[in-house]
């Protein structure tokens, strides 16, 4: 019984701690794009405007729950969920820390690319029941790029398979430990990284929501809790990815053993959070046929040919 | 050398093969090279072979050459395989040697012509045919070569088909062969029906055996065999498509006429002389056949004008020697004249061919004249060739061989004094029409202007034939002139021979030869009283009422096209139009209809509509599923 | 551990594909019959793999995995014909693309 | 295990009739997906996960997605929902509604006439597919790539716009005929 308590506690464990710390990065966010554009952000409410999250929350929950006369009414409630739902999901297979994952399964990174390919009715759904024309250019934007960045997202892992021979998220940390994979797999883990941001359609990709463009894209229409959920998610989704990069190429949990190993891990995870949001405060957005030819021309052709390389290299030396 | 046997028959075969899928890029030298060359080498090696046989025979006297198992279902079991004894390898020697003269002959006289190679093509096929049947060694080969030899007349007939007389002759002369062939394959079932083979050897020697003389089945075998033999040869009642076959280009008829298809009646016969010999019913048959045909076609031939049909209906008539030799059972005679008509009748369509070529391929010789000094060499070969023909005494070949038959249809076991005296004045006959021929053409008047004088392409194979037409005969001699027996006693081992019979009489025997050499001479005299010096007398007798029908009679070949047409061919086209709708029809006519009613009701099912195909898929699942679940 | 049977597995996925193939008979909408064959590719693969759980053998799931390649190449062209239907026709009423009926 | 197996088993029918009634086809396409999940729980309890991952990587993941794509592309607005309304008679589905009945309770009838094996729910590890793939049915695979690349070409060929080279003033002039 004591087992199935802390097969709980740590779903529970984890659930609070992401939902908390994708509340957090909004404020973070803020702060960090205010610093890198020489201004203040949030500094009002509470000690360097830590309370804004509160604020912003409590603004969002008391806002009329408005559902457009025109939409296709419960496909527009259901939408927002799936990808909070989704990424939420895709948490259950992250190795915390040496015993802290809810669920190691012998295919978890499989599973986590299932998870955020499911991200992508996200948008497509709520950009379609939105009966709005921007809205659905955004997913149609959207689930082009989601289709197309999936692809070799799940191609460039698959060197991190060959090297650790497992698609167990443990196993492949626990491989990593004489060298992380970031080296052999450096290729990998930049196709990784682009189509991590393009699959949480971050800017400098965030085509589907482009605010100049198509006035927030696929959810011009959501207001209140529901454009929280949106919100949430994609921080969530932020959180997933860096989490995923610092597991498949940075050793996950590894590091000095003077820290504990979570510790490393939020460290980790931190930096590429940084990283995203120090994308989206310096790269410009490309055009919609840049981004795919991006993709399908110069990704694809890369992730193919760095899965061949690692499998020949892997073949020659004989592991 | 006998191991080069099979090159006889397969180097014409691959002249055609030659010819046919390449002849139009070859072009008219090499063609005629081909076609020419293959015969050539063919007779060469044919030549080669008979020294070889001469000098030392085979084991048995016959050569057998097994290429490969033909057919093989459980009894039946047919070879393709060569059989060379004395008998065959006359007729290949015959065949490819007068049938080199008769190609080398065709390349002058078809050089205008712009089917060139097809036409050597279907020579060379026909020569390869021919040369498979007398060279099979089982019937049923000698069947695939005799249907060979039939097509292959039929093409070279309708060979300029681009005149509908001429596909109409090309017809002719395939169905009437047809009636004859079906009857000769009915013969060759009961044949294997009671030996269980068709191995020629394996059938002469297990008759005797199985049957005895006067056998019914022998008979009716024989005579369905008979059939087929009168229907290749043109004898009667099959002869009417001989002379119609002169539509073909000259050179065929040539090769027709002398060294292919019309013999191969009678080397069938002599082939099966052994079931023969158990029938003498058929013998007699065979001997009537014979002496009737001679008779009829000799009288046809007397009033024909045209060149061609003259020589056509002289070959009836020389068939009809040979088949009255073969009734009477004299064998070797029978060979003998073949041979030397070969020779001769070759030579005779050759000239006439030159004679056509030199007016204006005008075939009506009462429209010619005096072509003897325009044309020196043709009229001087014509003219041996008409001498063997008329069978002048002594010095032609033709003489001795027809000689031999008329001896021997009196003298022979199965001959009597009526077809001795048919034979003799047949030989009358004969030359009368050669020599009312020869006068009408060659001299009198010159008529139309010589457009073509012939090279040495044709001069040589004239002087070649001639030369046999003239000697050939010498190599058997009769009991009364020194009694020369080398043909009959080469022949000997493949065929009965006679002699021992035939020659107790001997004032008889002079007699006969007197006879009929005046005769000869009598009727050469007579041709020129008539037809040179006095035609008065002819235009006279044919201005009255009878002789203008006699001559009308007779110049139809004796009414036997307009017996036909009366006979068989107006009842039979009167029975297939009123019985245009029997009730075999009926069901031909039904099927389609019932084929349209369910293509109507299927184009109805097919709607265009994706649902209604996939629930007829169901209803066919569910029928399907159903059965196998009850089962 | 389970008494899930092959039987129970086979009746499913025979469920699943009469569903599918119903599917495929009573909608007009090309749309819904490419989902409908969908249904049945996959009610197939499901029958696959039952069939090689009960084997214990990887062969089941090879056969699902080539069935999930003849899908997705299906699905490709299937919707790029649909794409030019709707453009020619301008429903995606299967029974409009029946000039071609004989 | 048994209970959450009849569970999805369960979900996964309902929600496939749900599927084929649909008239709005984002619905359909919606149950759709709930229907691929179901089987993936199927999958992964009966001791394939490997294949649960590719069912909702690929099945949900792309071949749904691109079908929501091309939905999205078409624009059908509620004329079509109505237009599906009306096609979806009763008396259009109950005579093939009868026929699969047949043949399933056929096909119900033939699988239980058949000894039954349990199934042990024992994992197979992907390695084990993917050595049987790249050993046994190597034929197959590479089938399959030329399947997916005649797909990819098909689909490319089908799907282009055939541009009107006609000039704009002639297009004119042929729509006034």
């Amino acid at each position: 019984m004591s087992d199935t308590l802390y097969y709980l506690l740590i779903i529970v464990g984890v659930l609070v701690v992401m939902l908390t710390i994708a509340a957090l990065l909004i404020w973070y966010e803020r702060r960090m794009l205010a610093l890198w554009q020489d201004r203040y952000g949030p500094n009002r409410v509470g000690p360097f405007g830590l309370m804004q999250v509160m604020a912003d929350m409590v603004k969002i929950f008391f806002k009329e729950d408005w559902i457009a006369p025109f939409a296709d009414k419960w496909v527009f409630i259901f939408a927002p969920t799936i990808i909070v739902v989704a990424v939420l999901l895709g948490f259950a297979v992250v190795p915390f820390a040496p015993g802290i994952v809810v669920a190691d399964m012998n295919i978890g990174l499989l599973y986590f690319l299932a998870m955020s390919s499911l991200g992508a009715y996200s948008i497509l759904l709520g950009g379609i029941s939105s009966n709005n024309k921007y809205s659905l250019l955004g997913s149609l934007r959207g689930a082009a790029q989601v289709i197309s960045y999936e692809v070799f997202m799940g191609i460039s892992l698959m060197g991190v398979v060959i090297l650790s021979d497992s698609f167990s998220l443990v196993k492949i940390v626990e491989a990593q430990k004489n060298m992380w994979f970031v080296i052999p797999q450096f290729i990998g883990f930049v196709i990784f990284f682009i189509a991590g941001v393009a699959e949480t359609h971050r800017a400098p990709f965030d085509l589907p929501e482009a605010e100049s463009e198509l006035v927030a894209g696929f959810h011009s229409e959501y207001s209140g809790m529901k454009f929280g959920m949106f919100f949430v998610g994609e921080y969530l989704g932020i959180t997933l990815i860096s989490a995923m990069i610092a597991t498949f190429f940075f050793g996950g949990w590894l590091g000095p053993s003077f820290l504990p190993p979570v510790v490393w891990f939020f460290i980790k995870t931190f930096a590429f959070i940084t990283l995203f949001i120090l994308l989206r405060a310096s790269l410009p957005r490309p055009r919609y046929d840049q981004l795919m030819s991006l993709g399908w021309k110069i990704l694809l052709p890369l992730s193919l040919v760095n899965l061949l390389v690692t499998a020949a290299i892997k073949l020659a030396i004989g592991g | 050398m006998y191991d080069f046997l099979w090159l006889v028959p397969t180097l014409p075969f691959l002249g055609f093969l030659i010819l046919a899928l390449f002849g139009k890029k070859l072009g008219k030298t090499l063609s005629a090279f081909v076609g020419v060359g293959s015969i050539g080498i063919s007779a060469l090696i044919t030549i080669l072979i008979g020294i070889r046989f001469l000098s030392s025979p085979p084991e048995g006297d016959a050569f057998v050459q097994t290429l490969w198992t033909w057919i093989a279902v459980d009894r039946f079991n047919v070879n393709i395989a060569l059989h060379l004894d004395a008998l065959s390898l006359v007729f290949t020697f015959v065949i490819t040697f007068v049938g080199f003269w008769i190609h080398l002959y065709s390349v002058e006289y078809m050089a205008d012509d712009e089917s060139f190679s097809r036409f050597f093509a279907y020579m060379n096929l026909f020569v390869g045919a021919m040369l498979l049947l007398v060279l099979g060694d089982n019937l049923l080969l000698l069947y695939l070569g005799w249907e060979g030899v039939g097509l292959c007349s039929y093409l070279l007939i309708g060979f300029w088909y681009k005149d509908s007389a001429n596909g109409y002759a090309a017809r002719k002369a395939f169905i009437v062969t047809r009636v004859g062939d079906a009857a000769m394959a009915i013969g060759l079932f009961l044949l294997f029906y009671s030996f269980g083979t068709l191995n020629i050897q394996e059938i002469l020697t297990q008759a005797p055996q199985t049957w005895s003389v006067g056998n019914n089945l022998a008979v009716i075998a024989t005579l369905l065999l008979l059939g087929g033999a009168v229907g290749k040869s043109a004898q009667l009642p099959l002869q009417v498509w001989l002379p119609d076959a002169m539509a073909g280009p000259t050179p065929t008829s040539a090769l027709i006429h002398a060294a292919t298809m019309v013999t191969a009646g009678v080397y069938l016969i002599a082939r099966m002389h052994g079931i023969y010999e158990l029938a003498p019913v058929s013998m007699f048959v065979v001997a009537i056949v014979g002496a009737a045909t001679l008779l009829i076609a000799g009288f046809a031939g007397l009033t024909q004008v045209d060149i061609k049909r003259v020589l056509a209906y002289s070959t009836i008539s020389q068939i009809g020697y040979m088949f009255l030799a073969l009734g009477v059972g004299a064998w070797s005679a029978a060979i003998f004249h073949f041979m030397i008509h070969a020779f001769f009748k070759a030579l005779l369509f050759l000239g006439a061919g030159a004679i056509i070529l030199a007016q204006h391929h005008e075939q009506n010789m009462f429209k010619m004249g005096g072509l003897a000094k325009a044309l020196p060499v043709t009229f001087w070969t014509f003219l041996i060739g008409s001498g063997s023909l008329a069978a002048l005494p002594l010095v032609t070949a033709g003489f001795y061989s027809k000689d031999a038959i008329i001896w021997f249809a009196w003298s022979a076991e199965g001959g009597n004094i009526y077809l001795w005296a048919a034979a003799v004045f047949g030989a009358f006959i004969t030359g009368f029409y050669t020599f009312r021929m020869v006068f009408v053409t060659f001299f009198g008047q010159q008529k139309i202007d010589v457009s073509h004088f012939p090279k040495w392409t044709i001069h040589v194979p004239l002087i070649v034939l001639a030369f046999f037409a003239l000697f050939g005969g010498f190599i058997e001699l009769p009991g009364t002139m020194g009694h020369f027996t080398l043909f009959s006693d080469f022949l000997k081992s493949a065929l009965p021979a006679m002699e021992e019979v035939a020659h107790e009489n001997v004032s008889l025997e002079y007699f006969s030869q007197i006879l009929t050499a005046v005769l000869a001479l009598v009727s050469v005299y007579l041709a020129y009283v008539l037809y040179l010096k006095k035609p008065q007398i002819v235009t006279n007798f044919t201005d009255t009422g009878f002789g203008k029908g006699l001559q009308q009679f007779f110049l139809s070949g004796l009414g036997f096209d307009w017996l036909y047409e009366r006979l068989f061919i107006r009842p039979y086209v009167w029975i297939a139009r009123t019985n245009k709708r029997d009730f075999i029809d009926l069901f031909y006519v039904f099927l389609p209809w019932m084929s349209r009613q369910f293509h109507y009701a299927f184009s109805y099912t097919q709607s265009g509509k994706v649902r209604r195909y996939i629930l007829g898929i169901a209803l066919g699942a569910v029928v399907s599923i159903t059965i196998v679940v009850i089962l | 551990m389970s008494s899930i049977s092959l039987n129970t597995g086979l009746v499913i996925a025979s469920i699943l594909f009469f569903l599918g193939f119903l599917g495929v008979m009573i909608r007009r909408n090309i749309l819904f019959m490419l989902i409908s064959v969908e249904i049945m590719l996959n009610a197939a693969g499901l029958a696959f793999i039952f069939a090689g759980a009960s084997h214990n053998a990887p062969d089941g799931q090879v056969m699902f995995i080539f069935i999930l390649t003849m899908a997705a190449a299906e699905v490709a062209v299937g919707l790029a014909l649909l794409i030019q239907v709707y453009q020619k026709f301008k429903t995606l009423d299967s029974d409009a693309a029946s000039n071609m009926r004989g | 295990m048994t209970i959450l197996f009849y569970i999805a088993a369960i979900i996964a029918i309902i929600s496939t009739i749900m599927v084929i009634t649909r008239t709005n086809v984002i619905h359909a396409l919606l149950y759709m997906v709930v229907s691929l999940l179901a089987t993936a729980v199927m999958f992964f309890l009966i001791g394939a996960p490997f294949i649960a991952a590719l069912e909702i990587m690929i099945y949900a993941g792309a071949i749904t997605v691109l079908f929501v794509f091309v939905v999205m592309m078409l624009n059908l607005g509620e004329e079509a929902v109505k237009q599906e309304k009306q096609w979806l008679s009763f008396s259009g589905w109950i005579f093939p509604a009868f026929l699969s009945l047949i043949l399933l309770l056929e096909v119900i009838f033939i699988i239980s006439s058949s000894g039954s094996v349990p199934i042990s729910g024992k994992v197979i590890d992907p390695k084990l597919v993917g050595q049987s793939l790249f050993t046994t049915y190597l034929i197959g695979v590479e089938l399959s790539a030329i399947l997916l690349l005649a797909g990819i070409i098909g689909a490319y060929h089908l799907a282009r716009r055939k541009k009107k080279v006609v000039h704009r003033f002639l297009e004119l002039e042929g729509a006034e005929e």
